[in-house]
């Protein structure tokens, strides 16, 4: 079993315990051990690096040197902004050389890539096609998603190890091989707000309704996003945002990728917290899963 | 009267944020991509490509004071496609974290005070604490009973802990709290 | 003046003192008119460089290559178009093939790979032209001069 | 003893400013064989050029040195000057104190220090310095156009009206290039092939000009007046002394593919004509899709043609010809506007190039002229121009403004505005750049007359939904994000060099710009000249060009040609090898590394009255690389005017 070290984040831990029990299954199933970063403290997110700049570097540096000294070459966050903000400390100690020096041995950093730093997402995508596709349990025949991969995990280009970042395709590919049918749409990467949540939740509705209307113009029955921030705000915040545009179409499932590649894996379904999502999955799921005559269902 | 002077400007503010921020300003030439393709635009004051063209001439004031330095959510947008390659999304970030350290009166109090929030929680626990977040957003910004319905459905769906998790190491705390308190 | 200004001023000073001399032989096609046009596009770069204009890179032989150093130079430059851009076809292969087994030889006589250089610049590279010349002197500021007591008459 | 004179030159302030020229002259003065030094504000200007000669006459100087710009600019100015007073040109020498000094130091003291080292290098140079003859050559008065455009039309034209014959070699099985391809055109609103189609017609009916179609040069050897080139004529399966062009073959041909010449969108038979007007109208025969080669049955057109013209084991004919001068003339290529992913990766049907719509509006195309949305052939209502596709955009390594864009977008606002009354048409631009003779008012005319709704500022993104295409955008003069859903969006993409260019430049010796365009030898004196003798650039292949651009640049540039013709012979480059034969050895090393073949072995009688083989160099055939003097270690084989002795000279004055 491959070990690669994984910081689950304030959200993960938090609000979204559901992400992180499906995330930590999926990567079992697929001989990948997550193993939690020691006393991990928060990246800092967007008040961080819009407070001062050392201190956006100083919050993830330091789980980059409890990741080195635990002895792993890798590190993961299933949380965008989380992976977003362990890119950008390397990138900054990397540029700026005397920063570097101050607090590489603070941290305890030996050199500013060390440690291998990929999304979940990558991490899963990256194992060889055949290797899941062979661990397929169940077909998700039925499900269309939107794959929403949110703006952090594909920008930076050339900092973030995604294919594009207009047109990512990791997640479609992924969900592709579990049957589902990932629908082409134009907003994979376009922002969803999250900073903004608590502060002027006006427009997170507002934009929040956008990406809900453009996935199921594309033809999508739901959404699946990587980012727990971009779930909360895509599942917890949909109904708020349906007001305000009278919306009068069904609501929009939404999911994480790794939810549903569980799903597929042959995880029960119970296992996988369902019902804390806001949005009914039910069902949506049960159309999926019903089809494939119900062998992964309860 | 709202006439700009050559001596009303800062062109050493330019070159501040120009170094802050790490990006060629005056690279700029006003094509208006980053505006036409940000997602809050809308709701700007100033837009992306003014906020360039206020660098370029120096308009420290309007900037600071603007709106757009914390609406901005650093989605990179207008760094991915920006022809001269520039990423106003670190130049809003120069920007924000000068108005912090100048003490300017923020034009979006509630997303300040969110800011400090939550480097508030994280330097007292070292890890984010959404119920102890909401509260004090609430509290700070005196909408105590906003976003509370959500809570509690998050609540009755056992997605809410109501105690927060604090990390052990102490010394690290006070490193970053010491950090805080300096600006 | 405190000590340690002093020190720094008298650090600065032997900086001054020495200016690495570095000699250049440039194609007439591409090398020349890159720097030609580093001139044109006004971007500044060390004034080390002494420059021979000369027809292609195929014309450099050795024997001039081994007189620079001979006569005190501390860097020799070899600059042509790249391969396969040759105005004369293949200049730039003999060029190669033949400096390629000097720079052994001078490997082999002591002389720092650092100190000669043969490099590709065609006649659109103005940046690169000046970075090259900016990296070579640099690289020979490191290393001092070659022979700082030798002969200037053999 | 030389006695050398030493000019140093201020260039107004070009020089002067960081270089101390009295002091570089005064240092001049005490260099070896320096007899007269000074200094002068302009010395390519005439009492420049007249201070030299009177310094002369006064002085008896036999040996000059003048330090200034670069000698790419005024060497021959001053080689010419010096010839007045009868020295060999090769006397001169030139210090390069502009673009390699006071350009790129900025501190004086240094620029100085440096000057003075180049100047003694050029005196070392100067002192060693012999005198010079060329010989005369025969000039093969023939040219060759490659490409057959607008601009290679209109220079193989221009050659043969003076009596010179020309061969011109396109690789499509017509010419035409991309005028053909146009509807109208700017700013007259002429349709392109109604003045197209008389030059092509007028090229191939001129007796002085042969048209080799569907063909490639395939190989260039030889120098100025004296090329040699190898061409390889395609094989067309078509017997082209046979074939009426009646187009019997083509109806039947059962095998559709899509046209390139109607930019993918309209079909072609396996046996095709690119298009009504093309010249030869002569089928050819892809076989990259022909049945008969493909699968070995068919046969169709050999059956149906009444004149037994279908030839389908015809093979690839090689030729090669003498030729004197070479015009490029190729053209340009479209930038793939498929790259800009946030534009729906480029590929939504009703999102096309701007050549594409060239297509569709006209009335040859493949809808007749009737411009319908792609996807669903409904008439469009709302059509987004966007400027600038794949132009003045550095992420896409496209910096540059593509020049004929501007003129374009605003030309076809006009063309759907008389198609459609009453749709809305927005452009997109970030600039309008509309310097012409009667572009900006062409321009004003779009937005007044045809009312094409201007915005200024870029668009981001391009995403369908429902059955429109919503382009984000913004207005930069109103400060607010602008959208647009479209019915069709067309992309004016910009122009880039040939995919290809690179390696014609290869072959031909000459040099390429940072995009691959082909390189003038001099962007303001020498604009149609390339820096390889003989050879010159016509049209858009030298950057993006309209068409009155191109015709001017085809005219100049077959004016070079004549210039070349005009003369009785040529003079050999001076600058050649020499063998001193007495200390041959005959070790063949020089003859190995000559490129051109310019060195041979000849036998020679010894003093002792044996005989032994030395090289010996050809002076016509010679173009002075100096390969052969680098390989020969007895130093036997020198070059002229970069003379191993001269080379040293300099290596010791760069070092005292
Ligand atoms: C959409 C659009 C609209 C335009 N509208 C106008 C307008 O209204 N008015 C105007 O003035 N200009 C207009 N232009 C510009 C005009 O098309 C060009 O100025 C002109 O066509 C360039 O002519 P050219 O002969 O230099 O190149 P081309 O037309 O590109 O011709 C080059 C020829 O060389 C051939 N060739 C290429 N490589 C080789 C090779 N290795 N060997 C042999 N043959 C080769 C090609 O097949 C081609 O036939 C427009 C351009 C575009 C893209
Ligand atoms: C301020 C300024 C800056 C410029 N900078 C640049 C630059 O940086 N780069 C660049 O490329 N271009 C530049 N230009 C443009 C450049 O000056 C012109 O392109 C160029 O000088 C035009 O040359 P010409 O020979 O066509 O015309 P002119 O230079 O005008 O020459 C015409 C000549 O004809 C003579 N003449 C006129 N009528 C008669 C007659 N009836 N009989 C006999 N002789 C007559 C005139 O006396 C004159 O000597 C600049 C122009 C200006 C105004
Ligand atoms: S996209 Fe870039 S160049 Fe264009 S206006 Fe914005 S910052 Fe300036
Ligand atoms: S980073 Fe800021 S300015 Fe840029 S697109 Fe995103 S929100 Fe707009
Ligand atoms: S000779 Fe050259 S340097 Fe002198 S004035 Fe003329 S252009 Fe300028
Ligand atoms: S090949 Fe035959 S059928 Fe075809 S156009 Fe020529 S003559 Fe007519
Ligand atoms: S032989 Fe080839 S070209 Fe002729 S009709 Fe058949 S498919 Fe067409
Ligand atoms: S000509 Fe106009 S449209 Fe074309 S690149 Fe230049 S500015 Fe853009
Ligand atoms: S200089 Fe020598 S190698 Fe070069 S072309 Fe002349 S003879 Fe040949
Ligand atoms: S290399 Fe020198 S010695 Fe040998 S054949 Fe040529 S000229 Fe003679």
């Amino acid at each position: 079993m491959k070990k690669i070290a994984y910081f689950p984040g304030c959200s993960l831990a938090g609000m979204d315990a559901e992400y992180d029990e499906a995330s930590r299954l999926a990567a079992r199933e697929l001989g990948i051990e997550l193993v939690e970063v020691e006393d991990w403290n928060c990246c800092g997110a967007t008040s961080g690096h819009s407070t001062d700049k050392e201190l956006s570097v100083m919050l993830p540096g330091r789980t980059l040197g409890t990741v080195e000294k635990m002895g792993l070459d890798t590190v993961t966050a299933a949380c965008a902004a989380c992976f977003s903000r362990l890119v950008t400390a390397q990138e900054i100690l990397k540029e700026d050389k005397e920063m570097a020096s101050r607090l590489m041995p603070e941290l305890g950093i030996s050199s500013p890539d060390a440690v291998k730093v990929l999304s979940l997402l990558r991490v899963i995508a990256d194992i060889p096609k055949d290797e899941i596709a062979g661990k397929i349990k169940v077909r998700l025949e039925g499900l269309k998603p939107a794959c929403y991969y949110g703006c952090l995990i594909a920008r930076p280009s050339g900092l973030v190890g995604e294919e594009h970042p207009e047109n990512p395709m990791a997640m479609d590919n992924l969900m592709s091989l579990t049957g589902a049918e990932p629908v082409r749409w134009y907003h994979k990467t376009e922002c969803c707000g999250a900073a903004l949540s608590l502060s002027r939740t006006d427009i997170v509705l507002a934009m929040n309704a956008k990406l809900i209307k453009m996935a199921r113009d594309a033809g999508a029955n739901c959404i699946v996003t990587t980012c727990p921030l971009c779930f909360t705000n895509l599942d917890l915040r949909q109904p708020q945002a349906r007001k305000v545009v009278n919306e009068t179409a069904p609501p929009m499932p939404a999911f994480y990728f790794s939810e549903i590649l569980a799903l597929a894996l042959g995880i029960p379904r119970k296992k996988l917290g369902f019902d804390k999502h806001t949005i009914d999955v039910g069902p949506l799921l049960d159309h999926v899963l019903g089809a494939s005559a119900g062998k992964g269902g309860e | 009267m709202n006439i700009i002077t050559p001596e009303k400007t800062d062109k050493q503010f330019l070159e501040k944020i120009e170094k802050e921020s790490g990006q060629n300003l005056t690279a700029c030439n006003q094509c208006g991509k980053c505006t036409a393709g940000c997602p809050i635009a809308g709701f700007f004051d100033i837009m992306p490509h003014e906020v360039m063209r206020s660098l370029q001439w120096g308009l420290k004031d309007d900037l600071l004071n603007s709106h757009f330095i914390w609406l901005c959510v650093n989605c990179m947008a207008c760094r991915e496609r920006c022809p001269r390659e520039i990423s106003v999304s670190e130049v809003a970030d120069a920007l924000r974290r000068e108005a912090v350290k100048e003490g300017v009166k923020p034009a979006e109090p509630d997303v300040a005070t969110f800011h400090k929030n939550f480097m508030g929680v994280i330097t007292m626990n070292g890890r984010l604490h959404e119920v102890m977040l909401t509260a004090l957003q609430n509290v700070f910004t005196f909408k105590p009973f906003k976003d509370a319905m959500l809570g509690v459905g998050l609540f009755l769906k056992g997605r809410l802990k109501l105690l927060p998790g604090r990390i052990k190491d102490a010394g690290f705390l006070k490193l970053i709290s010491g950090r805080l308190k300096k600006n | 003046m405190s000590k340690a200004e002093e020190k720094e001023k008298t650090e600065n000073a032997e900086k001054h003192e020495w200016e690495p001399k570095i000699v250049g032989f440039l194609c007439r096609w591409c090398s020349y008119a890159g720097a030609d046009l580093a001139g044109s596009s006004r971007i500044e770069y060390p004034p080390n460089v002494r420059v021979i204009r000369v027809p292609c890179s195929g014309r450099v032989n050795p024997l001039h290559v081994l007189r620079a150093f001979r006569k005190g130079a501390d860097a020799v430059l070899v600059a042509g178009c790249h391969p396969g851009d040759c105005h004369y076809s293949e200049g730039n292969y003999y060029a190669r093939r033949r400096l390629d087994v000097l720079k052994e030889l001078l490997e082999f006589i002591g002389i720092e790979p650092e100190r000669f250089r043969l490099e590709w610049c065609s006649a659109s590279e103005a940046r690169r032209f000046a970075d090259v010349i900016t990296e070579v002197t640099g690289q020979v500021k490191k290393l001092g001069p070659l022979n700082p007591k030798e002969n200037k008459n053999g | 003893m030389p006695r050398i004179g030493v000019f140093i030159c201020h260039c107004g302030i070009n020089i002067e400013k960081t270089v101390d020229t009295a002091k570089v002259a005064e240092a001049a003065r005490s260099f070896p064989g320096v007899v007269f030094a000074a200094d002068y504000k302009y010395m390519c200007s005439d009492p420049g050029q007249n201070m030299i000669l009177d310094a002369i006459r006064e002085y008896n100087l036999d040996r000059i040195v003048v330090g200034a710009c670069s000698p790419s600019l005024h060497e021959p100015t001053f080689q010419a000057c010096v010839a007045k007073a009868d020295l060999n040109p090769y006397f001169f020498e030139m210090a390069n104190l502009r673009e390699q000094v006071s350009w790129v130091t900025h501190d004086r003291e240094m620029a100085t220090e440096k000057a003075i080292q180049a100047v003694r290098m050029a005196v070392a140079k100067a002192g060693k310095s012999e005198p010079l003859a060329s010989q005369s050559l025969p000039i093969t008065k023939k040219a060759l156009v490659i490409g057959g455009g607008i601009s290679g039309i209109q220079a193989a034209l221009d050659i043969a009206e003076a009596g010179f014959p020309v061969i011109l070699v396109e690789r499509e099985p017509s010419i035409g290039g991309r005028m053909a391809q146009l509807d109208k055109t700017f700013p007259t609103l002429d349709c392109s092939a109604c003045i197209l189609t008389p030059k092509m017609v007028e090229a191939a009916r001129n007796p002085n000009i042969t048209i080799h179609t569907y063909a490639e040069v395939e190989n260039v050897a030889g120098f100025i007046g004296n090329f040699e080139v190898t061409i390889r004529k395609k094989a067309r399966s078509i017997d082209m002394s046979k074939c009426t062009g009646c187009g019997v073959c083509y109806e039947k041909c059962p095998v559709k593919v899509p046209n390139k010449f109607e930019e993918g969108t309209g079909e072609r038979k396996a046996i095709y004509v690119p298009f009504p007007q093309a010249v030869p109208n002569k089928p050819v025969i892809d076989r990259e899709v022909c049945l008969h080669f493909t699968k070995g049955k068919c046969g169709i057109c050999a059956k149906m043609c009444p004149a037994e013209a279908v030839v389908y084991n015809q093979e690839d004919e090689v030729i090669t010809e003498k030729v004197g001068a070479i015009i490029v003339a190729t053209g340009f290529d479209l930038f793939d506007t498929k790259r800009y992913e946030e534009y729906a990766g480029g590929a939504h049907p009703d999102m096309i190039t701007s050549l594409q719509f060239e297509r569709l509006i006209n009335a040859s195309g493949p809808t007749q002229g009737k411009l319908r949305r792609p996807s669903d052939g409904k008439e469009p209502e709302t059509i987004v121009f966007i400027q600038c596709v794949g132009s003045r955009d550095d992420k896409m390594g496209r910096p540059y403004c593509s020049r004929i864009c501007c003129m374009y977008t605003a030309k076809q606002t006009i063309l759907v505005r008389e198609k459609f009354p009453n749709a809305r048409i927005f452009v997109f631009f970030m600039d309008i750049r509309t310097a012409g003779k009667n572009y900006e008012e062409f321009c004003r005319r779009a937005i007044e007359d045809y009312n094409a709704e201007y915005i200024r500022g870029r668009v981001s993104k391009i995403y369908p939904s429902g059955d429109k295409l919503i382009v984000e955008g913004s207005d930069t003069i109103l400060g607010r994000p602008v959208e647009i859903a479209a019915d069709l969006v067309v992309l004016a993409a910009g122009a880039e060099a040939r995919a290809d260019a690179k390696d014609l430049a290869r072959m031909l010796g000459i040099q390429t710009d940072q995009y691959n365009f082909f390189s003038e030898a001099h962007a303001k004196l020498r604009p149609v000249e390339t820096m390889t003798g003989g050879i010159f650039l016509a049209g858009a292949c030298q950057f993006p060009r309209d068409i009155p651009d191109c015709v001017a640049s085809a005219s100049a540039s077959a004016a070079k040609a004549l210039a070349l013709f005009g003369k009785p012979e040529l003079a050999s480059l001076p600058t050649v090898a020499k063998v001193d034969e007495s200390r041959c050895s005959g070790c063949m090393a020089c003859l190995s590394v000559c490129p051109y073949s310019a060195v041979t072995m000849e036998e020679v009688k010894n003093k002792s009255g044996g005989i032994r083989e030395v090289a010996r160099v050809n002076p016509g055939v010679c173009q002075g690389c100096g390969a052969c003097a680098a390989a020969c270690n007895a130093g036997v084989i020198d070059l002229l005017g970069y003379t191993n002795e001269q080379i040293a000279c300099q290596v010791d004055a760069a070092l005292l």
